[in-house]
């Protein structure tokens, strides 16, 4: 007997469109941790997030990821936290958005404010991504990680490209 | 194409660029730089439309986006868009309008027999009439008033055009880039704030491009090229031109239409239009002000229109309007005589004050308008001076009846404007919009000079309020200052009609007529004669009607007041508002990983819960879905069968404190159930009815795994954290959704166990056990649970794996005489076992109800059990019960009502519905589930199920709803 | 309209969920009687004006009770059901 | 005056001069036999059916705005009876035969229009549960037809049986549906009491309720005090503010509901159209706009306007229905204050304060409600019983649980129904 094959949600491709680049990626291993009331455990070596905090250690974040929850992104936790611990790394589709008009086009599908004023290079957020639930990574000011439910990526990737479409058409003008 | 009416050199046109385009067929042209309306204008065309009631021959009234008259279809891609405003559409090369609501043509139009009628046609007339005879109503008098009414023609066809919305955050908005807008904008660049300009115009100025004023000891259109440029370089400020904010909403929010491509022969890949939302956290609203037309007898003709409409028509786009009359009660009226004559058109100056006759073209003092002629187009005008009457020839009327500030915005969430009697208009008052602060002619400040002073004080109370300390380094340039002076005539007295509201045909005496009939409120008034509710919301109309209302009723305009401003400030489109819902595109869909497989299977897919799940699989000869779902049953039951069931909600629950939050949820305990065990669990809404149910297993001490069903998975989800943090916030849990981390898969029929085995050691469970599996090499997770009835297993893996292991188990399952089965099986499946899904858990159920109440433990409270002893709950209640033909062949349907034999289908004598039926291949016979008065007492009764919508009657005997295996050894074997 | 995410910050409407009145959160005992449960339930102060209700944040998870303006829809302030660490 | 064609044909001959208003502007008296706080639908239709079906005439209805100011001014106009659930089944029914009869009744052409309704579903359980509906309304003697995907395109043609994201599976098809002119009920049922001697009082809030060893005997307004015997509360969003006037809690949270009308376009959607899954319901209005709504706003609230993502949810919801109206242009949008009951189902009922009674809790269906519910209340006012069409409307069904009518079954969360 083989071992099952995996597959991802959606090919792991780039797409490029005017000035912004779409690419489907995998992040490795997602643990969500969340820690019992009162408990602000560190978690590999790291402190527990604040809302909106990334904390980097090497390969490895720790991703604040919801209300008294982050994602521990690249490793697995370490044993023994005082921490409800579920592994995510087949719950999410993964996106990198990047480029000069990265903003622009993620303008088109959230609400969040994306001045980098409000959100900074190197912080998370919880928003929609249009009707889906998503979880945004600023990694640079034109840069961003986007993660949404899994059987939904092909919703997201649609949009966003719709959205890139657009956000080109006007750039050739 | 000869551009007849166009004046040599001027205007902000670029003639480098002539461009073709037809109207009502014949083709003209016109300039880049050109509205449909100028380009008509200047090709001598006046008669642009129809109106609404009585389809009086129409030209342009204003040279905006108030536009009542100039309302055409126009073409792209041969689908039409109606109502489209030839004021606002910017001319391209190939544009293709088309005059609307006329009938057979413009010129000719048989419907204008209703300008005859008129005397009957009075305001609110068909409030008392077309009564009789009663059934006439919607085959004769409805469809001829339907027929007769409307504007434009929507296309039919489906408008696959692309639309586009986006959201903007700013620290502040400026609403308008006249020369208010833009002294604000460049203040609060300079120091330091985020700026979005939106104008609606195509070009950044407001009035500067059609009154090109001295500004700052230069041309006002070099000011404004110089503010363009320098504001176009700084990186804090997004210029936003095309762009009508067209709602202001709560906390700073903002409603915008961005025209993208509207103006171009080839948009490509561009968006028609753009639907902006804007989070701001102060605003300025610089929107100018809107002249307004008086009421005199036969006001609307083709080659009337506003003073600033013609003002801009002449100097932004070199028409040449012929020979003009202008009727003016204010000094702005007088300015533009003035400036047309130096221009050097032949203007006649009318007016009622007293004012000197020292200019130098013919003034009219204390004069009026009282008559015009020329039915398709203006050809003279009557004028009562002094010194009598006077018909002066005329190609163009030009009306100003004084100056509205354009409130609008200020207005939306529920201020009142008011009355300021020495500008005769209505005026904001401040903070109308929270942080939202109104200048320059929006505010009734009319010189521009004042109004460039009220943008830089603007933007410093905003910097202000933003707390940026910074200043901006500009100063005021000078510029003109003059007085602005009116003496209100808002309607011209005598016989004939007189127009107040050009788009919806509400003339003088249709205002009087309301008055006299007691619909004297304002809101009254409006309603009863439709004033102010046609396209343009009455821009150029209002406040003459009140005034009108207000002389007739005696209350003064003061106390008359305005009708409510609501958004949208212009027409919007439904598609740029709803753009992204086109299609698919109207909510997430959601794949299984068994998804390609599945389509590849030809099963058809239907949608639940956003996902699409596969109704059967259909194999060669099978004719209809039973066929294939009758097999796909009886294979389960003799052999085995697959079915993704990832779509069920899965939640993972821990901590020490878990078991202990969970019995709070559910009805009955999960805190007792031993690790590596499932247990069935039912949750209720805190009204004690039904909310869902699901399984819960223990996978560790303090780690629990509860499903929910498909659809209501959000729901739960929420509730629990409800739940958790409203009542159980020091409690040690923690709850996250998994659902999506794990595809999982039921293995049903007695061959269940010969198909695990092909994925490798699976754990010897008993019924309702779970325990960790190596699945083909990977880690995951085996459960035995059965929805089927049979021996059953769901096993579970990271979803990246769930596309092979379907694939392996619908191989495994048919080498074994099995199959994958879809919906439509599972439900047979289910109904033979008396299982409930939401039809039966439609939310007005009880845990008793549906023969679940022994699931609510006594030992201890939970949500939703107090309000369940509520004696409605319990008394007289219909419950679920199994239905089966009396007749083996005959068809039950869902939805049927179910009556005692000999009693009529009425409602006094209803016993209850029926909310699922399946053919049954195990049992050879329908069955169905349903709820029944009393049903439980009534096993072995013999009923009639009634579905009336499909004329069948049958005969079923109430059984119990557990049809098949009813002592459950299958699922336990 | 915007809301404060005593997580996220101002965040849009569109991003929360309405629940109700914040009297949600007074709970009767189970044995209080059909009067106080009916009260729980069902009755509402519905003012006009200062009104306090339930949210929940969707994107963060977090519920919260809100203070605010049903007439001008001002809102005054939001705090977390629960507390602990966010 | 009575109106008729022959009236507007003389009375256009001769300049319109003898138009009379349509109703008088009383003046507060000291004293009434009966009082309607609310002069919209169903305090308008309240006061005219207790003149005339019970003969009373002492009857007075307070209005805080103008008559007509509230949910009347500003619904979407649907008509129907098709409610499956008891207590509603009868009344709506009841209601829709007074509709049938209105204009000859009030001498006043509400246009009520029975273009036919039709429900679109999408699935087989939405399938069954409009089944369920369209025998309910069977049995209660209603008109209902069950129409497969290709009976829907017969009727509506232009709808999107492609690409929408729900597919349309049928609809249910209710002919005796439509719509009728919401202006012209408040005026005709004006009107009508007018000529019966209600005394229709404009601009005139009610402050305060008197209340005496239990009994009604008055009310404060904003012109002074009235007094009366018997009051009923018929303020729709404001009815949790005027009972807490008597000392009362209802069951009642006040919300948004907003709606849209378009510009007008020459005849296109011919009936009223309803979307199961995306909440959103339109119709053409007669001068051509199309009228058109769909969810709550969801928050508690009295501004009577609404936000952004419900108006775009509902834009959002026509396009994925029928993309065609994409290029009609919405001129307006406007709130109106709702009475949302735990179940969604109205209360037409005595209070524990005697001579005081309660109406309210009409959700977003009470347009259609409003000839009955003013007969029924009238009839409650009058002869001290309920109403045989309007027994189950009881203040203390939650209480009970008895007789609750949740029709959507979302349970008591006031804003899901
Ligand atoms: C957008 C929208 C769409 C709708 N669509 C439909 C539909 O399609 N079909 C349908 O059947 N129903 C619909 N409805 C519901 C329907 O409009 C209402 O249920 C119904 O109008 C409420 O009854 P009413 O007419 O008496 O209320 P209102 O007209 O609101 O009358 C209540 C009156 O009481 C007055 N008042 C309040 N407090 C006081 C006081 N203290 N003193 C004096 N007077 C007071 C108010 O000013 C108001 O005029 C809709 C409602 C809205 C807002
Ligand atoms: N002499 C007079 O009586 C008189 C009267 C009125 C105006 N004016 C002149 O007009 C000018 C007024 O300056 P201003 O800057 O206050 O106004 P403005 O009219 O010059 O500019 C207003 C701008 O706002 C835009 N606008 C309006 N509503 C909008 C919306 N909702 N969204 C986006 N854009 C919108 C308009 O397109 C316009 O470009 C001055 O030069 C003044 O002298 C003179
Ligand atoms: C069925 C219906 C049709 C309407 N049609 C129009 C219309 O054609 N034009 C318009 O301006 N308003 C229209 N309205 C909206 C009213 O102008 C107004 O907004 C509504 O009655 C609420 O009142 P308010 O805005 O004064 O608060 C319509 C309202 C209803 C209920
Ligand atoms: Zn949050």
């Amino acid at each position: 007997m083989t071992d099952l094959v995996a597959e991802h949600a959606v090919a792991l491709r780039t797409t490029d469109i005017g000035r912004a680049s779409l690419t489907a990626f995998d992040p490795g291993p997602v643990f969500s941790i969340a820690p019992y009331p009162g408990v602000r455990p560190v978690v590999n070596a790291m402190p527990f997030p604040t809302p909106g905090q990334i904390v980097t250690q090497g390969a490895v974040r720790l991703v604040w990821a919801g209300r008294e929850q982050a994602f521990l992104i690249g490793a697995a936790p370490d044993e023994g936290l005082s921490a409800a611990i579920t592994d995510q790394s087949d719950g999410w589709a993964w996106f990198r958005l990047q480029g000069e008009d990265a903003t622009a086009v993620l303008a088109r599908l959230t609400p969040l404010d994306l001045r980098v004023s409000a959100f900074a290079p190197g912080t998370s957020a919880r928003a929609p991504l249009n009707h889906m639930q998503a979880v945004i990574l600023r990694t640079a000011a034109d840069a961003f990680e986007l993660a949404v439910f899994r059987s939904m990526a092909q919703t997201a990737q649609h949009e966003l490209v719709e959205a890139m479409t657009r956000v080109a058409a006007r750039r050739a003008r | 194409m000869t551009q007849s009416h166009r004046i040599p050199g001027r205007g902000l046109i670029d003639r480098s660029q002539p461009l073709n385009f037809t109207f009502d067929g014949v083709m003209y042209q016109g300039y880049q730089g050109d509205t449909l309306a100028s380009a008509l204008l200047a090709n001598g065309v006046r008669l642009m439309g129809r109106s609404f009631k009585y389809h009086r021959p129409r030209g342009v009234l204003t040279a905006g986006s108030e536009e009542p008259n100039a309302l055409v279809e126009v073409f792209e891609n041969g689908q039409h868009t109606p109502n489209t405003r030839a004021t606002m559409a910017e001319l391209y090369g190939g544009m293709v309008a088309r005059s609307q609501n006329r009938w057979p043509s413009l010129g000719l139009d048989v419907m204008a027999v209703n300008d005859l009628l008129s005397p009957f046609f009075s305001a609110g007339f068909y409030y008392k009439t077309f009564m009789w005879p009663r059934a006439f109503w919607e085959k004769l008098y409805e469809p001829a008033i339907r027929r007769a009414a409307g504007l434009g023609r929507l296309d039919r066809r489906h408008d696959e055009a692309a639309y586009e919305k986006a959201f903007a955050h700013c620290d502040l908005l400026v609403i308008g880039a006249g020369p208010t807008g833009l002294m604000a904008a460049m203040a609060a660049a300079q120091a330091g704030a985020d700026v979005i300009l939106a104008d609606e115009g195509s070009a950044l100025g407001g009035r500067i491009l059609a009154d090109q004023p001295e500004i700052g000891d230069m041309p006002g259109l070099t000011w404004l090229e110089t503010m363009r440029t320098d504001l176009a370089a700084m990186p804090n400020v997004r210029i936003m031109t095309r762009t009508t904010v067209t709602g202001a909403y709560d906390d700073g929010t903002f409603g915008a239409l961005e025209r993208v491509g509207l103006h171009l022969a080839d948009p490509g890949d561009l968006p028609r239009e753009c639907f902006w939302r804007i989070h701001a956290r102060r605003a300025i609203l610089a929107a100018g002000a809107l002249e307004r037309p008086i009421a005199h007898r036969d006001n609307d003709r083709p080659g009337v229109m506003l003073a600033s409409g013609l003002r801009a028509y002449v100097s932004r786009w070199g028409v040449n309007p012929g020979k003009v009359v202008l009727f003016s009660n204010n000094d702005s009226g007088l300015a533009t005589a003035r400036a047309l004559t130096g221009m050097g058109i032949d203007v006649s100056y009318v007016d009622p004050r007293p004012i000197p006759v020292t200019e130098e073209f013919p003034v009219y003092a204390e004069a009026r308008v009282i008559a015009t002629q020329g039915r398709k187009g203006l050809k003279s005008v009557d004028i009562q001076h002094r010194g009598g009457t006077s018909r002066v020839e005329a190609r163009t009327l030009a009306l100003s009846g004084g100056w509205n500030p354009s409130v609008h915005l200020a207005c939306h969430l529920n201020g009142r404007p008011q009355w300021d009697e020495t500008i005769a208009a209505f005026v904001p008052r401040s903070d109308m919009v929270p942080g939202m602060i109104v200048a320059g002619a929006a505010r009734g400040t009319f010189s521009t000079g004042a109004c460039l002073q009220d943008g830089l004080e603007a933007a410093q109370a905003s910097l202000t309020a933003l707390g940026i300390r910074k200043k901006p380094r500009l100063g005021v340039p000078v510029a003109e200052a003059a007085p602005y002076r009116i003496a209100p005539v808002w309607a011209v007295e005598g016989d004939g009609r007189a127009w107040l509201d050009f788009a919806n045909d509400v003339t003088v005496k249709d205002v009087k007529l309301s008055a006299q009939e007691g619909f004297q409120s304002v809101e009254h008034m409006k309603r009863y004669t439709t004033q102010g509710m046609a396209p343009d919301q009455g821009k150029s109309s209002n406040v003459a009607a009140l005034a009108v209302l207000a002389d007739a009723t005696g209350q003064g305009i003061a106390a008359t007041g305005t009708t409510t401003y609501r958004p949208p400030f212009v027409p919007v489109s439904i598609a740029a508002m709803g753009a992204g819902g086109r299609g698919t595109g109207f909510a997430p869909q959601r794949f299984l990983t068994s998804d390609a497989q599945s389509r590849a299977m030809g099963a058809p897919m239907i949608e639940a819960g956003l996902w699409y799940r596969p109704s059967y699989f259909p194999r060669a000869g099978e004719k209809d879905w039973r066929d294939a779902a009758e097999r796909e049953a009886v294979m389960v039951r003799g052999a085995v069968g697959v079915c993704d069931v990832s779509t069920l909600g899965k939640i993972d629950v821990q901590g020490k404190d878990a078991g202990r939050f969970l019995d709070f949820l559910y009805t009955n305990t999960m805190s007792t159930l031993p690790v590596g065990k499932v247990r069935y669990g039912l949750m209720l809404r805190e009204d004690g009815f039904v909310m869902d149910d699901g399984t819960c297993a223990r996978l560790g001490p303090d780690h629990f795994l509860v499903t929910t069903t498909t659809a209501a998975a959000g729901q739960v989800m929420r509730h629990m954290d409800f739940v958790q943090q409203a009542f159980c916030a020091d409690c040690d849990v923690r709850t996250i959704s998994v659902t999506e981390g794990w595809a999982q898969f039921a293995i049903a029929g007695p061959k269940a166990r010969e198909v695990l085995a092909t994925l490798g050691d699976a754990p010897d469970l008993p019924f309702m056990g779970c325990a960790p599996m190596t699945v083909a090499g990977i880690a995951g997770r085996l459960f035995r649970i059965s929805f089927s009835g049979e021996q059953g297993y769901e096993v579970a893996v990271p979803t990246r794996y769930g596309k092979d292991l379907f694939a392996r188990l619908v191989t495994a399952a048919e080498s074994l005489e099995g199959c994958a089965y879809g919906m439509e099986a599972l439900n047979i499946l289910r109904v033979e076992k008396g299982f409930i899904t939401h039809a039966e858990i439609h939310g007005r159920t009880t845990a008793d109800d549906v023969g679940l109440g022994k699931m609510v433990s006594a030992k201890k409270d939970c949500i939703g059990k107090a309000a369940s002893q509520r004696p409605g709950l319990s008394e007289d209640r219909q419950q679920l019960v199994g239905l089966m033909p009396v007749n083996q062949g005959e068809t039950l349907s869902a939805g049927a009502h179910l009556y005692n034999e000999r009693d009529p289908a009425t409602r006094v004598h209803d016993q209850g519905y029926v909310t699922s039926v399946a053919p049954s291949p195990t049992l050879g016979t329908w069955l169905g589930l349903g709820f029944v008065v009393n049903g439980r007492a009534r096993h072995g009764e013999v009923i009639r199920l009634d579905d009336g919508l499909r004329k069948r009657q049958v005969l079923v005997e109430i059984v119990d709803p557990v049809f098949f295996d009813p002592e459950g050894g299958r699922m336990r074997d | 309209m915007r809301l404060p995410c005593p997580c996220c910050g101002s965040r849009d409407r569109r991003e929360f969920t309405y629940y109700g009145a914040a009297e949600f959160l007074n709970r009767p005992a189970p044995d209080a009687g059909d009067a106080a449960w009916d009260d729980y339930l069902h009755n509402r102060d519905n003012p006009a004006g200062e009104t306090r209700d339930l949210w929940y944040h969707d994107p963060c998870a977090t519920w919260m009770e809100v203070t605010r303006n049903t007439v001008t829809h001002e809102v005054l302030k939001a705090r977390a059901l629960a507390g602990g660490v966010k | 005056m009575g109106y008729s064609g022959f009236r507007v044909l003389t009375q256009g001959l001769t300049g319109n001069k003898g138009w009379k208003p349509a109703w008088r502007k009383a003046q507060p008296k000291a004293q009434y036999d009966a009082i309607i706080i609310g002069g919209g639908g169903h305090g308008l239709s309240t006061a005219y059916y207790l003149a005339k079906n019970h003969g009373m005439t002492r009857i007075a209805v307070l209005e805080k705005g103008y008559l007509g100011s509230g949910n009347i001014g500003r619904n979407t106009t649907i008509v129907r009876a098709n409610y499956f659930l008891p207590g509603n089944q009868e009344f709506y029914s009841h209601s829709l035969k007074l509709w049938e009869g209105l204009e000859g009744e009030l001498n006043y052409n509400v246009m009520h229009s029975q273009r036919g309704l039709i429900n679109l579903f999408h699935s087989d359980g939405q399938r069954d549960a409009f089944v369920r509906r369209g025998n309910a309304m069977l049995s209660q003697g209603d008109d209902a037809i069950l129409l497969d995907r290709e009976g829907v395109r017969q009727h509506l043609p232009y709808l999107d049986f492609e690409q929408t994201r729900f597919p349309i599976y049928g609809g249910l098809y209710h002919p005796r549906g439509g719509t009728a002119r919401h202006d012209a009920v408040a005026w005709g049922y004006a009107r009508g009491a007018d000529q019966r001697g209600v005394d229709l009082i404009e601009n005139c809030e009610v402050t305060g309720i008197d209340i005496q060893n239990g009994k009604v005997v008055g009310v404060q307004t904003t012109r002074g005090p009235i007094r009366a015997k018997k009051v009923a509360m018929v303020a729709a969003g404001r009815s949790g503010q005027v009972a807490a006037m008597a000392g009362m809690r209802l069951p009642i949270e006040s919300h948004i509901l907003q709606a849209f009308v378009t510009e007008g376009l020459k005849p296109v959607i011919d009936h009223v159209v309803s979307f199961g899954m995306g909440h959103f319901y339109i119709s053409q209005s007669d001068k051509g706009g199309l009228v058109f709504g769909g969810d709550l706003d969801f928050y508690a609230s009295y501004a009577a306007r609404g936000n952004l993502p419900m108006v775009e949810h509902v834009m959002e919801a026509g396009m994925t229905l029928m993309p065609m109206i994409g290029r009609a242009k919405v001129l307006r949008s406007w709130g109106g204050i709702m009475d949302m009951s735990p179940d969604g189902s109205p209360i037409i009922d005595k209070t524990p304060v005697d001579g005081l009674f309660v109406n309210c809790g009409w959700n977003y269906g009470g347009f259609k409600a409003v000839p009955a519910s003013g007969w029924c209340l009238a009839h409650l006012m009058a002869t001290g019983e309920p109403h045989a069409v309007a027994t189950k409307f009881r203040l203390d069904r939650f209480r009970t649980g008895r007789g609750l009518m949740d029709e959507e079954g979302t349970g008591s969360q006031h804003n899901l129904h």
